[in-house]
């Protein structure tokens, strides 16, 4: 979004390729933010609406790319619009459907562990406001369809293919998380006490499946959690050997705001190296344990449950040797990031050994792709945080126009669309 | 009781108001709770309302078009629509409004689905008189609203960047790639700071020397790039888009032709701050054989004065420095960093010979041919310890405070993989050659990163783990034995062993520290966070830009970072000059504040209660042969705050399109009994 | 209120082709809808005049207790139950005395 | 309060900020939350703006519970906390000197995403109203 901003603001025409309903991406369903606890919304959602807004940006929500060609001195993009069985002009946001809707289904933006119906506004902060019909999990009832005031249902909604000409693209494709059952000895996705971090987002923000810290597994309030670091990357068996960065500091965050929601609660965050680099961070690591966080050095070498379901970790602490089991009533693993853009179709470029988009030259064109006319920014090209991130979307921008400008003063016939695709 | 309560101090409209007033069924979100029909029969009986109409949706293309033919066919000077939140609809109605010839600030929107029909829904009649009043608070401000324009400022098409290191040049060269000139301004004879004194560049291990020179090569042949070395910014004043800025050059003091038989000439020499004081060189100097510029140039700053003799002859050096004054739209500050100096005695530095830093290694291994072995202060290096987090990472009550009273708590984030980048160029280049690497935790965060700590394991250095409380100690070894020093830790690795490690040489991974540019952050009136790096407007919504408008953040002057890091950063700064400047004018919303000079008389309680530096000054007017002292805005410092409005005593300051009038009308609409809605005293 | 016809004509027919392209699914989310009624009746039947807390509901109408609380998450969004306080370490749950429809 | 007979209401009076409170409330709505529908919610910059006399004004002209919501110390949008704070202290003092009862007026930091607290605060006002009655009653109650 930010380099779509920073790029529109510059009077270049921008169309912004999403593949889910809202914009947004993962930041917008977090609570605060490190290191300043700012309130996480309050930041995206100012962000999304100027996107919204702006003159220059064509959103293009619910959309896949689908290939990219080159074509003269740019490339013509193939967009698939999926139907969202709601007409997007019509629809008011109003969520009457919603309510009438009568089934029930697990909502990812909650992270499985809250619901919304089939046909729904993604979240109440989306962007923009129009519903978005679930057609796997619809048995046609025509509820919805009754209650909407607009006539904005349209059962008979087809995917549409377009194409979009681009002077040049961004790849701005985010990433993933480790799978939570990724490494079997820790149970995730088994015990449903194990949960992963952007859970333990979902429960601290004030929009959370529950409105406050229960565990997952039966509603209980905890009194003790325990954070894995490295859970999901600095490891060869599971092919990261990479650090995820982030890690460190959202546990640390974490923990500070479960001291806050639950302050009867114990945080307990085992590490190997804690890797708080980052401008204030440091601080904020300081202030953790200030504030009684207490950090082990150790390493985790599985999680059981007992019959209570209570997660049981196996540490070997690293400043005595000794191995220990300790009894949480919830574990959070720390798992890393793993890149969200699949090499298959859409966009052909070169990845790196750790299957992230590759930049051949970091430390002379830090946004360049293997392949000319088409950048990258964000965590599509390696772990980062928020804040270097935003960054790397300014500098992304910035290479984006100079390369446009370049090559329409450099010579041949200006394109007549500078349209920045970021997918 | 008929609605009359307008503050008699609004700014008066210059023709009759005639308002419009459009109430949203919002395809029955509103409609089904709140009555439309009735408030618009209501809203409509009130003064100067020449029409009230509801419509299933206004923000429907035929919506718009009703409101439209009214401003067009009716006369409407005023319009007020009720419907969903501002946030979603207000900029399409103000557009609107436009396109009917009517000034976009003379438009009022109320929220009357979020903040009623949708929480009110169990209270149709409460909700129904909310949106009365509501709507009557609307007619309210309405009439008191003025058309304004935003705030246009003519903007110099010329960015200022300060510091030609990698940031600096990077910053300096996307800015002129989106046509904007530049001024680089480096205070330094030569341009490429701090990277021009590393090895190789991790994780590329590329030569850092050819990354700077396609990056200087690319600067210096650009046509809107100005550079100005031996510089320095030595007054400025003004504001976005307007900064004035007086820039001192110092003589090179050698010409082209001359310059070598002068070099060769001076016989005065002074610590080599390139090689971080380990060597000496001459007071005419290059910085390092392929610097750029190419011609020596005179340290004035060490230069005894004494006149050279040359061929018999005696040649005086003279410094005439000259002043360029400029006007700049934008600056980016770029002013980069300084390894931390350790305190004499800090592990043995200064005392123990033995003891240096890691950009002192680097320089060291600079030196040594590719075969020779290492040596150092005469003696051959068989064993080598690397202390990492040196003048980082400090806990307050444990390490020593710093001479203003502060501990470096902060990371300096690249130590950690330099001193392993490091420790496997070392491996690689003597293998016989131990090495032990003394560490917190290992911070090796960055892409490709990880690999170099994992080879460094593989390639056995050996790690002793220390805690940031009980850090590592260094001390000469006694007389006679194999090594020279000891450096002595509890390592947590081995469950808290004491060990002594005998070295040939201890190097110091010292952090980053801020570079001391006291007088160029006064004369911008920047701020410095609590790390003494300058603080940025907000790490995640402005990460490059500071507080004050048009001036921005390239580097490492901001934080320790990585070439890469920096590299992004100036770029995305760069991106800000463009978005900036790229129009030629600065174009900022009009909700600034705004003297009434009539009322004003000069008590300057506005002045002391601004926040914001140099929104406001009380200036000197001379008017029927007095001298009045006024208090005068200056819209582009101002972020409409209001902090000024409340202080005046004569209410001669407001927001535009906020005014405190506005809102007194307001509260009393929504205080008064509004005849024809249920409750009201009739 | 919907004011486009139902059935017949062109629109029937497209109306009809989906539900036959989508039959697989229609069904799954009949059955979903249909398991989903009943444990929101069997929960909204406990919790109706004294609240309870996930594990009591659980046992109750003898379902995993990861599943009650999802369910109550979703119930509570829509407003159909809600917290009324704290048991030990669980909250308590009940039927919204008013419900939207 | 979905009561039949209607008898009029005391007002309470929200200055929220644009970017704070404000968005908070439209979170509410989005939510489909319920609270009293006297409430009247109007956005500002920031309310360090106001004198203390706007308050007592608006107390006189028919308000009769106001609550400032500003976005706190923690709001990146953090134009004026302290200023706001103490100016709230001052008006508390105005206030006592005409004898209306301070806990009419309240400060409370909400953000775009407090639903609960922003609901909190107006029921906690309304309840409050409830027993402290009108303004205008308590002016014209001998001293």
């Amino acid at each position: 979004m930010q380099a779509a901003l920073d790029l529109a603001d510059q009077g270049f025409q921008v169309a912004l390729v999403e593949r889910e309903p809202s914009i947004g991406g993962k930041m917008i369903t977090l609570s605060k933010v490190f290191p300043t606890l700012d309130c996480c919304s309050c930041i995206t959602t100012p962000k999304m609406s100027a996107v919204a807004h702006h003159p220059k940006i064509r959103l293009l929500t619910y959309c896949e790319l689908q290939s990219v060609a080159d074509e003269g001195p740019g490339f013509r993009a193939t967009v698939l619009q999926k139907p969202r069985y709601v007409d997007a002009h019509k629809c008011t946001g109003c969520r009457e459907c919603e309510y009438a809707c009568p089934v029930t289904v697990s909502s990812p933006f909650d992270r499985g562990l809250g619901a919304y119906r089939a046909i729904r506004v993604p979240f109440s902060t989306a962007v923009p406001q129009i519903a978005v019909l679930d057609i796997d999990n619809c048995f046609l009832c025509g509820k919805c369809e009754k209650a909407c005031s607009a006539g904005a249902v349209d059962l008979l909604q087809q995917p549409e293919t377009f194409e979009i000409a681009a002077a040049t693209i961004v790849m701005a494709s985010g990433f993933d998380l480790t799978p939570v059952g990724a490494k079997k000895e820790f149970g995730g996705g088994v015990f449903r006490n194990v949960i992963d971090p952007l859970m333990m987002e979902r429960f601290l923000a004030p929009t959370g499946p529950y409105g406050r810290v229960l565990r997952p597994g039966d509603g209980k309030e905890p009194t003790s959690i325990a954070y894995v670091q490295c859970a999901g990357s600095r490891d060869q068996t599971l092919g990261v050997e990479y650090c995820s960065r982030v890690c460190c500091m959202y546990a640390v965050k974490q923990a500070m705001l479960i001291s806050g929601a639950l302050p009867m609660a114990e945080v307990t965050i085992y590490y190997m190296d804690i890797r708080t680099f980052g401008k204030g961070y440091e601080q904020f690591y300081q202030n953790a344990q200030a504030m009684g966080v207490e950090f082990v050095r150790g390493k985790v070498a599985s999680i059981h449950e007992d019959a209570e379901k209570n997660p049981i970790v196996k540490v070997e602490l690293t400043d005595d040797g000794r191995i220990v089991e300790r009894t949480h009533d919830l574990v959070v693993l720390s798992l890393g990031m793993l890149p969200a853009y699949q090499s298959r179709g859409a966009v052909d470029l070169p990845l790196g050994n750790d299957h992230f988009v590759a930049v051949p030259a970091p430390n002379a064109s830090p946004c360049a792709t293997g392949r000319s006319g088409i950048f990258v920014t964000g965590t599509a090209m390696g772990p980062m945080d928020i804040v270097d991130s935003i960054v790397s979307a300014g500098a992304v921008a910035a290479a984006v126009s100079a390369y446009i400008r370049e090559r329409q003063d450099g010579r041949t016939a200006p394109h007549d669309q500078q349209e920045a695709l970021r997918a | 009781m008929p609605e009359r309560t307008i503050a008699g101090d609004g700014a008066a409209a210059p023709e009759p108001v005639r308002l419009g007033v459009y109430t949203c069924h919002c395809g029955g979100n509103i409609g089904h709770v709140v009555q439309c029909e009735r408030v618009a029969e209501i809203i409509g009986r009130m003064p100067d309302v020449v029409v009230a109409r509801t419509d299933p949706s206004f923000c429907s293309d035929a919506g718009q078009a009703i409101i439209e033919q009214d401003i067009k066919e009716l006369g409407i000077n005023r319009v007020v629509i009720g419907a969903c939140t501002p946030s979603l609809h207000e900029q399409t109605f103000r557009n609107a409004v436009t396109r009917a010839g009517l000034n976009p600030y003379l438009y009022q929107h109320v929220g009357i689905r979020e903040q009623d029909s949708w929480v009110h829904s169990k209270d149709p009649e409460g909700a129904t008189e909310k949106a009365v009043h509501l709507m009557a608070a609307g007619v309210a401000k309405a009439r008191l609203l003025t058309p304004l324009e935003p705030i246009r400022l003519s903007a110099e098409k010329r960015a200022l960047v300060i510091g030609a290191g990698i940031a600096g040049l990077r910053c300096a060269l996307d800015v002129a790639r989106q046509g904007i000139r530049v001024t680089l301004v480096e205070k330094s004879p030569f341009l490429g700071g701090r990277v021009a004194q590393l090895g190789s560049v991790f994780p590329t291990d590329e030569d850092p020397l050819r990354l700077l020179h396609e990056l200087i090569h690319a600067v210096t042949a650009h046509p809107s790039i100005t550079v100005l070395t031996q510089s320095e910014v030595t007054g400025l004043s003004g504001y976005v888009g307007n900064f004035n800025v007086h820039v001192t050059q110092h003589s090179r003091g050698v010409e082209k032709d001359t310059a070598e038989e002068l070099l060769a000439a001076c016989t005065q020499t002074t610590p080599d701050e390139f090689d971080y004081g380990l060597t000496q060189r001459k007071v005419i100097y290059r910085s390092y054989p392929d610097s750029y510029p190419a011609i020596p140039a005179v340290d004035w700053e060490h230069h005894d004065g004494r006149p050279l003799q040359v061929g018999g002859r005696s040649v005086e050096l003279r410094d005439e420095p000259r002043i360029y004054e400029l006007t700049a739209g934008a600056i980016a500050l770029a002013t980069g960093f300084d390894p931390y100096e350790p305190r004499h005695g800090e592990y043995g530095y200064g005392e123990i010979p033995e003891v240096v830093t890691l950009p002192q290694l680097i320089r060291i291994l600079a030196r040594v041919r590719e075969g020779e072995p290492l040596t150092w202060n005469g003696h051959p290096i068989r064993a080598m310890a690397l202390i990492h987090c040196v003048g980082s990472r400090e806990l307050d009550g444990v390490q020593k405070p710093h001479a203003d009273g502060q501990v470096n708590s902060y990371c300096s984030r690249v130590c950690c993989t330099a001193s392993l980048h490091a420790a496997v160029t070392l491996r690689q280049r003597f293998p016989d050659l131990d090495i032990y690497d003394l560490y917190q935790d290992i911070r090796t965060y960055g892409r490709g990163h990880e690999e170099i700590y994992r080879h460094a394991r593989t390639s056995m250095v050996r790690f002793l783990r220390y805690h940031g409380d009980q850090r590592p100690e260094v001390v000469a070894a006694p007389a006679g034995d194999l090594h020279p020093v000891v450096v002595r830790v509890k390592d947590s690795l081995t469950y808290g062993e004491e060990i002594d490690v005998p070295v040939d040489l201890v190097a110091l991974a010292v952090g980053m520290m801020p570079r001391q540019i006291d007088d160029l952050a006064n004369m911008l009136k920047v701020s410095r966070g609590a790390d003494r790096f300058l603080l940025e407007a907000h790490p995640k919504l402005r990460p490059v830009e500071m507080a004050v408008r048009g001036i921005v953040l390239a580097g490492t002057a901001q934080g320790p970072m990585n070439i890469q890091e920096s590299l992004s950063a100036a770029s995305a700064a760069a991106a800000k000059v463009a978005v900036l400047l790229g129009q030629g004018q600065v174009e900022l919303p009009p909700f600034v504040a705004c003297v009434n000079t009539a009322k004003c008389d000069g008590t300057g309680a506005c002045v002391q209660a601004c926040r914001e530096k140099g929104a406001i000054t009380l200036q000197t007017f001379n008017e029927d042969g007095g001298e009045l002292r006024r208090a005068v805005v200056t819209p582009a410092n101002c972020t409409g705050c209001g902090a000024c409005v409340g202080v005046c005593p004569n209410r001669a300051i407001d927001v535009q399109a906020w005014t405190l009038a506005q809102y007194e009308a307001m509260v009393d609409a929504i205080g008064a009994d509004i005849p024809g809605v249920a409750g009201a005293d009739e | 209120m919907s004011t486009t016809k139902r059935e017949g004509g062109p629109r029937g027919e497209a109306l009809r082709s989906l539900r036959e392209a989508h039959g697989a699914t229609v069904k799954r989310a009949q059955a979903l809808f249909r398991e989903q009624r009943q444990m929101q009746q069997s929960i909204c039947q406990f919790i109706r005049d004294t609240p309870k807390t996930v594990p009591q509901i659980a046992a109750e109408i003898g379902k995993p207790a990861h599943e009650v609380l999802w369910f109550m998450a979703a119930l509570k969004k829509y407003g159909i139950v809600m917290e009324t306080g704290m048991c030990g370490d669980y909250p308590l749950y009940q039927r919204s005395q008013e419900t939207r429809e | 309060m979905a009561e039949n007979d209607r008898t009029k209401q005391p007002k309470i009076l929200v200055l929220a900020t644009l970017a704070g409170g404000y968005a908070g409330a439209d979170s509410a709505g989005q939510a489909h939350a319920d609270y009293p529908a006297n409430t009247y919610v109007l956005p500002v910059m920031c309310p360090v703006m106001f004198p203390p006399q706007f308050f007592l004004r608006a107390f006189t002209r028919g308000i009769d519970g106001i609550i400032v919501m500003y976005s706190g110390t923690d709001s990146p949008y953090n134009v004026e906390a302290d200023g706001t704070a103490a100016l709230i202290d001052r008006t508390y003092s105005l206030m006592k000197e005409h004898r209306i009862d301070t806990r009419r007026l309240r400060l409370a930091a909400i953000c775009t995403v407090c639903v609960k607290p922003f609901l909190k605060e107006v029921t906690q006002m309304a309840e409050l109203l409830k027993g402290l009655g009108f303004v205008k009653d308590e002016l014209a109650a001998p001293a």
